[in-house]
């Protein structure tokens, strides 16, 4: 599954994707722009990436999670482009045996998108300001 | 023997996001001596792009896309990345 | 929205119960019956509850997780009666402006559901076996 | 003053899962003494009901709809839930 896409994020054909006979847990998170009262009018946010370098780091964040976590599956998906106020903007979902490695390895790979995934958000207003925002505490 | 101090190595320099519109390009290719550093690199892209001295002295690097710190060394054809902070999620 | 239910869990409907424009983040834990390879052939679980308790008990959890998150919004839903190898048989959603409560105040509704709620399962087996089961480390 | 020592207060006790299908029952009301406590109503519960040793001596407790312990003092009136070790999720 592309890990960068421009289209909505399906978070059930996510969550179906990492299903299975063996998994009786799964965590997913889910970040979608949002108006926060401190954020002032935000309308939507352009999300740009450095794409080759997020695609690969992405890779290798998930890749050091199933190490630590050799029985969970996981999958990531960040939009890019133009994202409209609360739409999904990143959803990662872990599928395992049981409740604590899965919930250990959707944040690690959340963290690790956060963290160390080049990608960069453009707010833009209802008035029609853009501001590059960089992501302190955000969703 | 005398070496020249520049032009040995090539380098590509990436700007995204904010650092892309301060300079107004999204890609710079500059040329160094052996054995530069990042470091290096990022001091003379200061130098010779408009507005370059903007660009923090110390930013975020990736360099053949993965991150690392400014005493990395460079070799010919490298593709180095600045990076605004993050803001993924 | 009833925390006990008969039909299967609408995991898509109980995310967009707690999504809003000031949510930037939302957690979901799901837990399905599975069929793990020490378990044996498992087909379904029926689940039983002490239903008045299991209400009150869950209602105590998520309040005292809205006390420790005030910010954050949950819903919870565990389903009675007999379970399909491979639906869920509990969903819990957290939304929050920020991810971390969202992670937390999600983790902490599903652990007081595994520690505090009345509920029981019987494995229900190919072979026509059933089996209560207690769930140390289960889902 | 004398006082019988049974049948001062009832007491409700319901049974789930594995307990119920142990004793064969759901429901079971016992009469304590004033001032019995959790465990005096498990210990005569396990005594009148039919395979009612099988029960443990000391099984999780709700009183009225709340975890108690074993030294919870009882009222006329309460429901007492034996409940076998927790398996939701």
């Amino acid at each position: 599954m592309n890990p960068l896409v421009r289209e909505p994020i399906d978070v059930s054909r996510l969550i179906a994707s990492v299903s299975g006979p063996g998994f009786g847990a799964s965590t997913t998170f889910v970040g979608s722009v949002r108006r926060a009262p401190e954020d002032g009018p935000v309308r939507a946010i352009d999300y740009s990436a450095y794409e080759e370098m997020a695609e690969a780091e992405l890779c290798r964040v998930i890749a050091e999670a199933k190490e630590r976590w050799p029985d969970v599956e996981l999958v990531a998906q960040h939009r890019l482009g133009r994202v409209a106020l609360g739409e999904a903007s990143v959803a990662v979902v872990a599928g395992a045996p049981h409740r604590a490695q899965a919930f250990d390895a959707c944040r690690y790979v959340m963290e690790g998108i956060k963290k160390r995934v080049p990608i960069w958000k453009k707010e833009l207003f209802d008035d029609g300001e853009e501001r590059w925002r960089d992501d302190e505490g955000g969703g | 023997m005398i070496r020249s101090q520049t032009g040995d190595i090539a380098v590509i320099c990436r700007l995204f996001a904010r650092y892309a519109e301060v300079v107004g390009r999204e890609e710079v290719k500059i040329e160094l001596p052996a054995r530069a550093t990042v470091g290096d690199a990022i001091a003379r892209l200061r130098q010779v792009v408009p507005n370059g001295s903007q660009l923090p002295e110390r930013p975020l690097v990736a360099l053949n896309r993965e991150h690392v710190l400014a005493d990395h060394a460079l070799a010919d054809g490298d593709e180095l990345a600045l990076l605004p902070p993050l803001a993924g999620g």
